[in-house]
């Protein structure tokens, strides 16, 4: 495919942020996003938002204008992209192409949620509408509990060990300790997960990525429109998204996601690159077992290593394939709709070399974004 | 918290477990589906009646229940492969998480799956309970 | 634009429709449009679905995999468009980009929503997360108490009358009555309408658009693609989209919906047509007062002159310009998330000449969608 | 069935009606913005004080009221030009349905806005009444 540039982008703080509603979020990210590309508003040809529901977080749907209107961006085209966890790289991938079809130029891709405005109860009964509603909740069974089922078998088919889920958790801790946007900042042992309180068996609380607040924003360009703006894009070279069940019990297998696979395959032929060429990763770790299924599925690593890998440091920052320098979703935070977005803005300050004492030394690198337990996948390869 | 409409329409399944099979290619469907995902529009379902035996192919116990499911935590949550190919997932019964394997055998009852305190429903359904013994399960 | 040409269609009866769930309905509707296409589920690049709030409706978000897992489309692309009642549109709207940016051949764009599974009232506070939940739900206001007082507004502005807008919805259920897909079959008077229970002064009952069940779909393909399945598609020609506040109180004019003409204006733009030369219009009729203002911001009459226009019998079947030969959002039905898919439908139909006893004489024809109260609006123009 | 703490956010302008000025271009914003729709991030936005004081530019009577309302039904909302510019969606109070009029002048009260039955909390808020007469207009 041809190739986009990302020419600005912007975080908030991510975390529990009582003082700021949904919208501040978006146009305080926007707003970054839009500043660091050295844009003005009425540059901006399209918005997009990845948002997985407004709907039960904040009672409102068609967040899309809502947010066109306060960050003074109507009366362009908004419009919001949804598939749970996955809605932000979705939002990505639709702003690639706007471009890609020449009816815009520069597009403002957010995503944004607000999660904290609900009871735990409730924001844990809107997160299980990510899974088949009527014959997995409904039958008891939770967002965690998927993933627990899938580590489960995971460890029974692979030996991957209780020790080496935990490090995935201690690692992304320990990366996001230098990620001044991240919602937590304290160095974690692997016996601290291993002493957490069990959530759904084997997985504990450390194992789980939080309930977040927070929107990530970019800015997409043409190739032409952006040597307007910058001498010095990252630009998004290639794209992929697959579908799969949406019941894990519907898959052909639960300890490797086929709709990873897919996405990344479509991703590495659109931009002529293979997985070893990949230098740095933010994958989806909503859960410890995510991180292993997602470099397993990508290709970074082996089937059946990513506990191994992990454990050999194979995926640390100073490591073969770093991933989730950012802190990933688990220690950087995971403020569902905006995670595909977060991802994108950690490889781009990567690729720019503006990461700070995270950085590591990248050419190429990629975001994978996961919807529920892997019925959505959507992967970028991103390069400078 | 799952509305009437949408319960009944599913009755069949959850009362008594009946799924559908593709004529075609013989594919067996629990949940039941209306077009064969291999056949599409080529396909053509009938419904069948599963024994509801099967084995655990994964499991957890679920030690923060979602609302209506309180009063069962801690409980265990299994991914059933059927005799007949298709996975479900469902609430183990009658066994204690310590207990449980990957490989167990085990077969479907009728239990209550979930109350819901506002509406004052309660809601019946499939769950599975250990299958006692080699000779329980020839026996049968 | 490239042109991109619509090949299949496919919709479900509209109405309350209790035996049928809302997978159900998306794989019905899209089987009958991949039979109308003519080709096999396997020619299927990617699937865009509509759909305004799974999330509420029935406890369901991330519906894009569920619905492609049910029609036996994974792994292909599945991506949920949302922005109220236009979701549908927009999903249209991606789809035509998505072929545009050279990613995708043939792409699926359906649009569903179940909405009698809740209770009226549950279903009214869902409807009502499509205006603004902080600023107008809360303080009390309704949806179709936003309808109302731009009616006011405009009878008071323009001396629009009560039975002019009552006139709207005689036309629609006279057009209704001769396509079998919709809700109501049964001819009205103004009578009736002035005599129906007061909602919103001054909208009656028989001023409102139902709660409706139901799926559309329609195939779309590039242009090179369609010649291999069809030698009579239908173009999609011009498409145009606009935001605006999501709020009524935050727009410069409640009389003149800025998002339809600027769509419209883009819409035209694109297609190198102009108002005048369209034929047969599909617009957004969820209260009578909608389908005059459409008219109006769409240039089909001029402004001020909707409830005139509708009176002289304009707008109807064998008139200058007939809108909502389907019967439209009010006798049609307005299944939300489905009803722009809906209305690019009928106008293929109508194109094609299988539009039975309502068929118009139409080379040129409009579909045009609302989300809330005029925060979205998308314009497709459709020629044979 | 608003959350607390979406609630808690506006309290200022929903008790007092406090919204914002942008310094760079005047424009004043209510409810209150954190951006300048016409300056954007060139905008710089003060806190101000409304005056509570508008007219009616257009209304509605609510006969089919929304969960929280049912005990209000019928009233009348409409859209209230401000004094300073800015339109807002507000209930009126203390007026007959069959005396409101396009333009009657209206100014704010602190009233109760709704009820939400469940949580058992009670939202206040403004709302408007008629100005009775010119006079009291003139005079305040
Ligand atoms: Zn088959
Ligand atoms: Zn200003």
């Amino acid at each position: 495919m041809k190739r986009v540039a990302v020419i600005g982008v912007g975080l908030t703080k991510f975390g529990e942020l009582w003082d700021a509603s949904f919208s501040q979020l978006f146009v305080e990210a926007g707003t970054r996003a839009i500043n660091d590309a050295g844009i003005d508003g009425t540059d901006v040809d399209a918005l997009y938002v990845g948002n997985m529901s407004g709907g039960r977080f904040i009672d409102q749907e068609h967040i899309s204008c809502l947010i066109a209107d306060y960050a003074g961006l109507t009366p362009i085209p908004a419009t919001r992209v949804e598939a749970a966890c996955a809605s932000g790289g979705l939002a990505i991938r639709q702003g690639v192409m706007a471009i890609l079809s020449g009816m815009h130029e520069v597009v403002v891709v957010g995503g944004v949620e607000k999660m904290t405005d609900l009871s735990t109860e409730r924001t844990t009964q809107t997160l299980a509408t990510a899974s088949d509603s009527e014959w997995e909740a409904f039958m008891g069974m939770t967002f965690p509990g998927l993933y627990a089922m899938m580590a489960r078998r995971h460890m029974h088919e692979y030996g991957t060990t209780r020790e080496q889920l935990a490090m995935v958790a201690v690692k992304n801790h320990e990366n996001a300790l230098h990620n001044p946007y991240a919602q937590f900042h304290v160095r974690i042992t692997v016996e601290q997960v291993l002493g957490s309180p069990l959530v759904a068996d084997p997985l504990r609380l450390l194992d789980c990525s939080p309930i977040t607040d927070g929107a990530a924003c970019v800015v997409l360009a043409s190739e032409e429109r952006a040597k307007e703006f910058t001498d010095s894009p990252v630009f998004i070279t290639g794209s992929g998204q697959a579908s799969s069940s949406i019941a894990l019990h519907s898959r052909e297998s639960i300890t490797f996601v086929d709709a990873t696979y897919n996405a990344g395959q479509e991703a590495y032929a659109r931009a002529g690159r293979s997985p070893a060429e990949v230098q740095v990763a933010e994958v989806h770790d909503a859960f410890t077992i995510g991180e292993i299924l997602a470099i397993e599925g990508l290709g970074l690593v082996e089937r059946g290593e990513g506990g191994r890998a992990t454990e050999e440091g194979e995926t640390a920052i100073g490591g073969r394939i770093p991933v989730n320098t950012s802190g990933g979703l688990k220690a950087k935070g995971h403020p569902v709709g905006a995670t595909g977005v977060a991802q994108v803005v950690e490889v781009v300050l990567q690729l720019r070399g503006e990461a700070g004492k995270r950085q590591v030394d990248a050419d190429v690198g990629l975001a994978h974004n996961v919807g529920g337990s892997g019925g959505t996948a959507v992967v970028h390869i991103l390069e400078r | 918290m799952m509305s009437v409409p949408r319960f009944w329409r599913n009755t069949k399944a959850r009362y008594r477990m009946i799924g559908r099979r593709c004529r075609r290619c013989g594919q067996v469907y629990f949940p039941p589906r209306n077009l064969c995902r291999r056949c599409r529009r080529r396909g053509e379902l009938e419904e069948v009646q599963l024994s509801g035996r099967g084995e655990v192919y994964s499991f957890t116990v679920i030690r923060t229940p979602p609302v209506g499911f309180e009063r069962s935590a801690p409980y265990v949550m299994a991914l059933v492969k059927l005799e007949e190919g298709p996975m479900v997932t469902a609430q183990l019964a009658d066994v204690e998480p310590e207990e449980v394997r990957i490989g167990m055998k085990v077969r479907s009852v009728f239990r209550k799956i979930q109350e819901d305190g506002e509406a004052g429903l309660i809601y019946y359904g499939f769950k599975f309970v250990p299958v006692e013994g080699e000779h329980d399960v020839q026996g049968e």
